[in-house]
């Protein structure tokens, strides 16, 4: 096999391995109940991820996501709540708006040369502000087409369900798995990753690539608003906080390096669907205080990480520094 | 100038100025269709800042290029591309994460239904390289592959893009003899059918065997322009250092000293995987001198030397006393020395000035409690840049803003400022011109009268010959044979290397 | 030496020129800014409350500026604060001395900055993973260890050092000034600080070179843990009592902006710890700037981000480039020519 | 244990919340109930997660302590078409009332007013400036607590609240935001009462009102909600004045609503609310302070 395949291959076993753990422990967990709910609960937090894995891959960071998911909640709810514009057209102009506001920031990371965990930092400060001053209040939204819109859905045998927002993020993955690996985009992304300033020799034109990136991200941090906005029927400036974090710790489980260049968009979907089960087994257990709830997370995050080095390293992945 | 048909790329008056330093002043350079035009010069003559001013990598502050008499100005490598001026940049060995494939046609993959076909780019890929005989596989990422192979695909990389020049910055610096040949049949060819190539090195043999005309500058300034034909070596020589040289290399033989003892030790020192287990005398005062073909394993002898991969098999002892090797900071306890051979990656600290990569080892093994004191590191720093002539506006200079072969330079001068008493050069005068490459092999030679102990790794057989008192030859990852005394030749090595056959492509 | 003087007040002049503008902008919105008084024999007025209340950004940016420059990265401090506050009021109300009480939590602090660094170092995990570990299961930790309330402690010692005053500035004030001054003397009187430079920059060649790189790593870490562990005391002395669930929380972001605003950058290599307390006084100022303005709460975020938006403009590469080109026109230029002849 | 019940609880913010978490256990294991405990860190979404595995695993019944009062239409829908009964503790939802049993709450609104009649009454039409600490913007304690607070001084022109601020219901910013109240005020002396959402931010702002060197419950009147323990020892030694008492004991109605049910089938009331009591100084506050110390607050 080819070793560049071994991260995600180590991922995938360890998610199935801990998967069959579970279910020998708690049976009920292999239902379908559980798989749909797995699918429709990380819907938002999958598509954003995709987002953020391009940024990752590209050697960057996008801390703005969270913020950009409630501002676009809130957006939609005041929106709606306000005029009388069908969602479609709502959810057309949030996401004009979250990818402009993406361009925006890779602009400013790009042509004033400043760190992209700064520049996403003040878009996350930015963004969530812009959620308060639109509303501070949580605003149900009881349009007719959302209820609709989870009317779609196709039901499993045991009672599980796939959602439409569920489907949307395995579109996402489809789609992203597309680009990064089948486009020209995808290989420039991964091409920054490598390092910029050698990519910029060898052609690759980096200010539209370091805008479209950060553009995408902002789009599927849209479009992760409109899932969440769907998921939840309101919009609340303090939702999904933190969200930024769950994402990049998804990407990296899902053994994309950090430090850019190196990844795979499919990993993404596997480390969302193990923190996913971390969090389903945890609520099964029900036993746990709040305290151990957050050290039992830290040590199976702990856990994954360490299972996937040790996996990676006794397959013997020689690999020169680069 | 005038604009002329013939030339497929003129510039006239090229300015480049850096913070601190005018790289380039008022250059004028042209390239004929169907000529080879060598670009020469020192290290830090301007030939790579030359070379990025004319492809758009960097911007030019003043000055003019024309291709095919028309006014171009490229402002990205992109641009240059499209206008079809493909480079091989020193330095630039390509994007590690990516596949071979996916670097040799970044940015004009092969598409179908709008997306990229990785099966027919992997197809191409393949073929392209079997030009170059190479049978790799080119769904492998690129780093992990040596130097050399990664050098190769640089350049078929380049060769594809161009279509009317292609540029080449020290192409052949981690080359050895055969791909040499096979990249100068590529070049022969590539002229036949009209392109313009301009080539950068500092192998004057190199020169004369494939060039048809010669620019030289000299800190930044044009000296000339002439044809090889009418060019003498020491006009040339003359041309670049802008004074004759005292005498040339290669022809002096003989001057090493007949070494004393034995000092260090090594039996059946090896790592699986890496390099078979090797037995290896070095003398007190010696050269002893490590050739063979690409990968073939010279620089895991080297690091396994020197700790940096460590040995699982083996023993090593100097004077009877059993060394610690098993990392760089034991084996530089030891008073051990290495100066790698991939020196961006290994070797030098980009953002640190060129004092503190002088200092970094000496303090290193003094400890972080024992600083060197400022002014210390100002004298070593000083000295050093006299010492091997590292030309820098500046000892507070960054050293990633330094020309390649000076860098290489302050690399070695951070080794001999630790004074060590074994010290391990892989390909230390790869990059460096001519002055300097004498002024290198001077100081081995002196180095060695004083008594260390060298294992010199080079793909120059001349060079290698003219210092080693021994050579040990390599073949697929195994110490294959030693040459010692009259045997010491050029054709004594290839001959030895070539005895098993051909090891690989 | 006056060469190197001029070196170090160019390299802090950005932080400097930008506090003192928001100070300016603070002064106009809210005139009695600059008032100092003596109360109780110790300095009061907004300036000293900047730098009392930036005394815990400050104390995380020193470990983390350290951090950063081995291209590293702790998020772990905020809750290494909230873990060692816990600690220490455990400690104290547990009967304790005062001595044993800092002793213990100090080296809890170390003890989760020794996790960080063997996980970086040694297991080779990305850091900003490895300390999302300690992020996510410090809280908990910490939680565990007041059971989720806040613990309150009496002990006059340790009030102090939250809240007492020494030499008429209070503690946290002296505490973060002193531990800067020890730090940056630690780093920039040894060879530690290029050691770490150069780590950053190239860990493979500094590591061929000699330097003992996983061991340096590590102490990273440790110290960003023991800032921290300083930090919680500090945090937990001020309210006389641990939270927990509060303490030290998305603290780390303020501590990684403070090292940026700083100038240090996050790809390693070249810091500076004193720009990285300006920095912390600049955030500092930001925030108590926007609560003495009287704004509602609402525009809070979105004021920072401006002002942080405009900062890191005016810091950045391209703008500096174009600063220095059009302060000084063509002066680079004649000093080559000169060196040329 | 003959019924097994989910509790979604938000998290661990504070100490209130800790000791309805504890009160909840308690309860439930007095009554031999299996209790399954989730903790949401504060996040909406892993609540409906939380909710989603309790359908999953076939609970009996279900609370939850919702992090806000929209988006639940559909997990409760869900939870109802697997017929199991949900009961809201302490905060309500934005959803039609058949999709839950029953809310245990109190009024938030409610309490705001409770803090501004008592302030009404106490100052008695003499002028005075108010300064509010805020909870965490958006919350909705925080946005009920300004409201009830406000229509309770609503006509009163006596009153006027001056600054208003966020401390995110935090003691350490409480303290912080207090003190630049207490600069931008003219060292304090324009204040005359604070009126805090939550006791933690009011017992840090009693800290910074001393350092000061003003005399809180004195110089400035203090007046918060929650009733937490500490406040209690803050009244006990006069540094403030009333808070509100927000009982965390919201699961042992919610289960007696529950046993109700399962026993004869009576539905109960929609909503189960739960006194706003105020304490003051005269309330014997060392007393409640010895009384509520051990509640896990
Ligand atoms: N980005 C930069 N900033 C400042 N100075 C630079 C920069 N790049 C190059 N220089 C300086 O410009 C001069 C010319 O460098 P250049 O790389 O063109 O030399 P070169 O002729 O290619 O040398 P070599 O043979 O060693 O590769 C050197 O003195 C170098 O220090
Ligand atoms: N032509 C080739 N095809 C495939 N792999 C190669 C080729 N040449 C080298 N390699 C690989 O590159 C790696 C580097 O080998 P190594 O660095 O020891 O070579 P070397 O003898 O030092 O050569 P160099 O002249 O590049 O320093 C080896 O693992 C080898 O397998
Ligand atoms: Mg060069
Ligand atoms: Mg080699």
């Amino acid at each position: 096999m080819n070793p560049r395949y071994l991260p995600l291959t180590a991922t995938v076993a360890i998610f199935l391995i801990a998967y069959a753990v579970c279910i020998a422990q708690y049976p009920n967990m292999l239902s379908t109940r559980v798989i749909g709910n797995l699918l429709t609960d990380n819907a938002f937090l999958g598509i954003a991820a995709v987002g953020m894995t391009f940024v990752i891959l590209s050697g960057g960071i996008d801390l703005s996501i969270g913020a950009v998911i409630a501002f676009t909640g809130v957006f939609l709810a005041v929106l709606l709540q306000a005029t009388s514009i069908h969602p479609l057209v709502a959810f057309a102009l949030a996401l004009a708006i979250t990818t402009a506001f993406g361009a925006l920031m890779g602009a400013i990371i790009h042509h004033l040369e400043m760190p992209p965990f700064i520049v996403t930092l003040a878009g996350m400060f930015l963004a969530r502000g812009m959620a308060f001053v639109l509303s501070i209040d949580s605003i149900p939204i009881k349009h007719p087409f959302y209820a609709t819109l989870k009317g779609f859905y196709y039901k499993l045998p045991g009672g599980g369900r796939i959602t439409l927002i569920g489907g949307l993020m395995l579109v996402v993955f489809a789609a992203g798995i597309l680009i990064a690996h089948r486009t020209r985009f995808g290989a420039n992304d991964y091409a920054l990753g490598g390092g910029t300033a050698t990519a910029r020799l060898m052609g690759v034109p980096i200010a539209g690539t370091t805008i479209g990136i950060y553009a995408l991200s902002g789009f599927l941090a849209g479009l992760s608003g409109i899932v969440f906005s769907l998921y939840t029927s309101a919009g609340y400036s303090l939702a999904t906080v933190g969200v930024e974090l769950d994402a990049i710790a998804a990407v990296v489980i899902g053994g994309t390096l950090l430090t850019g260049g190196s990844g795979f968009v499919a990993g993404t979907l596997v480390g969302i669907l193990i923190q996913g089960l971390i969090q389903t087994y945890i609520t099964f257990d029900g036993s746990l205080s709040s305290w151990w709830t957050k050290i039992l997370i830290g040590l199976l995050l702990f856990a994954f990480i360490l299972l996937q080095k040790g996996l990676i390293h006794f397959t013997g992945r020689r690999r020169r520094y680069a | 100038m005038q604009p002329d048909n013939s030339h497929v790329l003129s510039a006239t008056g090229i300015d480049k100025i850096f913070p601190g330093a005018r790289a380039l002043n008022r250059v004028d350079f042209s390239l004929r269709r169907g000529e080879v035009h060598a670009l020469l010069g020192e290290n830090g003559a301007g030939k790579s800042t030359l070379v990025k001013c004319l492809t758009g990598a960097y911007r030019r502050d003043g000055g003019r290029i024309l291709v095919d008499g028309v006014d171009a100005d490229p402002q990205s490598t992109l641009e240059a591309q499209n206008l079809g001026i493909g480079t091989v940049y020193q330095e630039v060995n390509l994007l590690p994460n990516l596949t071979v494939a996916e670097n040799l046609f970044l940015g004009r993959q092969p598409k179908r239904f709008g997306l990229v076909n990785a099966r027919e780019m992997n197809r191409r890929a393949r073929a392209l390289l079997a030009e170059y005989e190479l049978d790799i596989d080119v769904t492998a990422e690129l780093a992990a592959y040596s130097v050399a192979v990664q050098q190769v695909v640089a350049i078929a990389r380049a060769v594809d893009l161009s279509g009317k020049v292609l540029i080449l910055d020290e192409p052949t610096a981690s080359l050895d003899a055969h791909e040499v040949a096979m990249l100068f049949r590529i070049v022969r060819r590539l002229k036949e059918r009209g392109l313009g190539i301009i080539f950068i090195t500092h192998f004057l043999e190199q020169v004369y065997e494939i060039s048809d005309r010669i620019t030289v500058l000299r800190n930044g300034q044009l000296v000339g322009t002439r044809e090889t034909a009418e060019l003498s070596r020491r006009e040339l020589i003359a041309m670049m250092l802008g004074r004759e040289l005292v005498q040339e290399v290669a022809a002096e033989h003989g001057a090493k000293s007949e070494a004393g003892e034995v000092r260090f030790r090594f039996r059946g020192f090896g790592r699986k995987g890496h390099i078979q287990p090797f037995d290896l005398d070095v003398r007190a005062g010696e050269v002893v001198g490590i050739a063979g073909l690409l990968g073939s394993g010279r620089t895991e002898t080297a690091e396994i030397l020197f700790g940096a991969e460590r040995a699982d098999s083996g023993t090593a002892e100097a004077d009877g006393r059993a060394l610690d090797l098993t990392s760089p900071r034991a084996a530089i306890r030891e008073k051990f020395g290495f100066c790698p051979e991939d020196r961006k990656v290994d070797g030098i600290i980009g953002d640190l000035s060129v004092r503190e990569n002088i200092a970094l080892a000496l303090q290193a093994r003094r400890g972080w409690a024992r600083p060197i004191s400022r002014s210390e590191q100002d004298r070593l720093a000083d000295d050093y840049i006299k010492a091997l002539d590292i030309r820098t506006s500046d000892r507070e200079k960054p050293i990633k803003l330094l020309s390649g072969g000076n860098q290489q330079k302050a690399i070695l001068a951070r080794w001999l400022a630790t004074n060590p008493d074994f010290l391990i050069l892989d390909e230390p005068t790869r990059g460096i011109d001519v002055g300097a490459h004498a002024e290198i092999i001077r100081l081995i030679e002196s180095l060695c009268e004083k008594g260390m102990s060298l294992i010199v790794i080079s793909s120059e057989l001349e060079e290698l010959v003219a210092y080693s008192s021994r050579v040990i030859v390599l073949r697929d990852r195994a110490h294959v044979a030693e040459l010692t005394g009259g045997k010491v030749t050029t054709e004594g090595i290839v001959e030895a290397i070539a005895a098993g056959g051909r090891a690989d492509a | 030496m006056t060469s190197t003087l001029k070196a170090y007040a160019l390299r802090l002049f950005p932080q400097v020129a930008a506090l003192a503008v928001i100070l300016l902008m603070v002064s106009i919105a809210f005139p009695g800014f600059f008032r100092l008084e003596m109360q109780n024999g110790r300095l009061y007025g907004s300036l000293i409350d900047i730098l009392n209340r930036g005394a815990p950004v400050a104390l995380l940016a020193i470990g983390m500026t350290v951090v950063i420059a081995t291209k590293g990265i702790d998020l772990s401090v905020g809750a290494v604060m909230a873990i060692c506050g816990a600690v220490a009021a455990a400690c104290i109300t547990s009967g304790y001395g005062l001595v044993a009480t800092l002793l213990v939590t100090l080296g809890t602090g170390i003890l989760c900055g020794l996790w960080n660094g063997i996980l970086v170092a040694v297991l080779d995990i990305q850091p900003i993973i490895a300390t999302l570990v300690l992020m996510v299961a410090g809280r908990g930790i910490a939680q565990l260890i007041t059971e989720g309330a806040i613990l309150t402690f009496n002990d006059a010692g340790l009030i102090f050092i939250g809240g007492g005053s020494f030499l008429g500035l209070p503690m946290p004030v002296v505490i973060w000034i002193a531990f800067g001054i020890v730090v940056a003397l630690l780093v920039r009187r040894t060879a530690l600080g290029m050691l770490i430079e150069a780590l950053g920059v190239n860990r493979r060649a500094s590591m061929l070179s000699g330097v003992s790189t996983g061991v340096l790593l590590i102490a990273a870490y440790v110290l960003s843990g023991l800032c921290a562990a300083i930090a919680g005391i500090i945090a937990a002395a001020d309210i006389r009592g641990a939270d927990a669930n509060n303490a030290g929380l998305w603290l780390e972001l303020d501590a990684i902006l403070a090292v940026v605003v700083g100038g240090t950058s996050l790809l390693g290599g070249r810091f500076s710890i004193a720009a990285s307390l300006l920095g912390a006084l600049i955030i500092q100022s930001i925030n108590t700037g926007i609560l003495l303005s009287g704004f509602p709460p609402e525009f809070n975020l979105i004021i920072k981000a401006a002002i942080i938006v405009l900062i890191l403009v005016i810091q950045s590469p391209r703008a500096q480039t174009a600063f220095a080109f059009l302060s000084r026109p063509r002066a680079g230029e004649k000093k080559t020519e000169q060196e040329a002849k | 244990a003959d019924m097994t019940v989910g509790f979604s609880q938000i998290g661990s913010e504070s100490g209130w919340r800790a000791a309805e978490t504890t009160l909840t256990k308690q309860q439930a294991e007095q009554r031999g109930i299996d209790l399954k405990f989730a903790d949401a860190q504060q996040k909406q979404e892993n609540q409906i997660k939380a909710l989603r595995s309790f359908i999953a695993q076939g609970v009996d019944a279900i609370l939850i302590a919702p992090v806000v009062a929209t988006g639940w239409d559909e997990v409760l829908q869900e939870a109802k078409d697997a017929e199991i009964p949900v009961i809201l503790l302490d905060r309500k939802v934005d959803a039609s009332d058949d999709l839950y049993m029953t809310a245990v709450t109190s009024d938030t609104v409610h309490e705001g007013n409770v803090a501004g009649k008592w302030l009404v009454d106490t100052v008695a039409g003499k002028p005075c400036n108010v300064v509010e600490l805020q909870g965490t913007t958006g919350s909705s304690p925080a946005i009920d607590r300004k409201k009830g607070f406000e229509e309770a001084i609503a006509g009163h022109d006596n009153l006027k609240i001056v600054r208003s601020q966020t401390g995110d219901f935090t003691r350490t910013k409480g303290k912080e935001v207090m003190e630049s109240f207490l600069k931008a005020e003219d060292g304090g002396k324009n204040i005359c009462a604070l009126y805090a959402h939550n006791d933690d931010m009011a017992v840090g702002a009693i800290q910074a009102i001393k350092e000061a060197g003003l005399k809180p419950g004195t110089d400035i009147l203090v007046v918060s909600i929650d009733a937490v323990p500490d406040i209690f020892q803050a009244m006990a030694a006069g540094e403030a004045n009333a808070t509100v008492e927000l009982t965390p004991n919201m699961a042992g109605p919610a289960f007696d609503a529950l046993d109700a049910f399962r026993k004869d089938g009576a539905a109960p009331a929609k909503w189960i609310q739960t006194e706003s009591k105020l304490y003051t100084q005269a309330d014997d506050p060392a007393k409640v302070y010895e009384e509520k110390k051990g509640l896990g607050y």
